[in-house]
């Protein structure tokens, strides 16, 4: 079971890559969970979670392939 | 206004003043149309703690901005009574003084084009996934806050 | 923003795209500027008893106008904190398909500038002494009427 | 005294001169009801009346050379 993970704007900063594949997470709790020990400056980051492009607001089971992004407050336009 | 793939909105770099010019001619072939509503977004030459912003770059989530985009104007022309509606969002480097953000409604009559407009644009900001690094003149950078 | 001689609004034809580009254009440089709202009037191809609306005719009352004009720009200026505003008008014919109205605000934040540019138009339909005469495709002609 | 008319829009249509000069009008009720007897269409039209480019609401008294302008329901933009 392989999970893409994407970062995005000023979380690259923290994690210095833009995606990174983990294997065997069942939910996006554990997988939050997982990321925050490997960056902890992420626990002070502000970030939305999304699984397949869809904005997740509770914990979520994740899918073999699926695509998880951690985004950053937005500031287009 | 259905259509599987969303339209792509992003494009290389600013946006140039003739390419908004060339948008309004091609809607003179469109004689139902009675008003236009044009939004532009362009770069602020900045000071913050005494570095000035000399440019913004923009970074997106593509595939999610597009179907975001995609939703955004199918809730707008549900909404108002639109002829047309093109966005487009810079991508990359913008210099102080370019043009990043090019929102443009059209209609019969002038409300619809108007109300649509400032809407999509309020939404653009709130929804896209987008990031903007602004660039500072000498060294250094730091993350566009959307207020 | 004070100045003497109220500033000529009124052109000869319809506005061109190009002219709006080239407008655009001359803010690059002025990078406080963070927004552009832009309200562009275009000419319909009504039909009305089955005549078709070919073009307008647009006639003013010059002299009033610009007066009327001059304190719009004044009340706009002191209610919004804008950093310019620029207002076109065409005088004479302008075919269905062109552009006749062109009203054109920018600002630092992007409320001012959209906010400021909606009032104007609608201002000036209400309150500039200008007339349009609606010439049909065949023959004849009627009189518009604001709604 | 001089009075200097001006007529725009529709009621150059109704007058067939856009421009015209009164003599001996004292306020702008005397020369409606003159320009009335001139031009009886006009009673059935819509306009306001400006003294020297401002909008007049009740009678008005004249001064030599002054302009009076009848205005039809504006229609520009």
């Amino acid at each position: 079971m392989k999970i893409n993970i994407l970062f995005f704007g000023q979380l690259v900063d923290i994690t210095g890559t833009d995606k990174i594949l983990v294997e065997n997470m069942n939910d996006t709790d554990s997988l939050v969970n997982a990321l925050h020990e490997t960056y902890p400056v992420l626990t002070q980051s502000k970030y939305l979670i999304s699984v397949d492009k869809k904005i997740i607001e509770i914990n979520t089971l994740l899918a073999d392939n699926c695509t998880v992004a951690l985004l950053p407050p937005f500031s287009g336009g | 206004m259905s259509e599987k793939k969303p339209k792509n909105i992003f494009v290389a770099g600013a946006i140039s003043p003739a390419f908004i010019g060339e948008s309004i001619q091609h809607h003179s072939t469109k004689t139902n149309i009675g008003a236009h509503s044009i939004f532009l977004g362009q770069i602020r030459a900045d000071v913050q703690n005494g570095q000035t912003v000399a440019a913004i770059e923009y970074t997106t989530y593509e595939a999610m901005a597009l179907e975001s985009m995609h939703e955004i104007r199918e809730a707008i022309f549900s909404k108002y009574e639109l002829t047309c509606m093109h966005v487009y969002h810079s991508l990359g480097t913008v210099a102080a003084g370019e043009i990043s953000l090019f929102v443009f409604t059209s209609s019969i009559h002038r409300k619809a084009a108007i109300d649509a407009c400032e809407e999509t644009v309020e939404r653009i900001k709130l929804e896209l996934p987008v990031w903007g690094k602004e660039i500072f003149e000498h060294e250094g950078y730091q993350w566009k806050e959307n207020k």
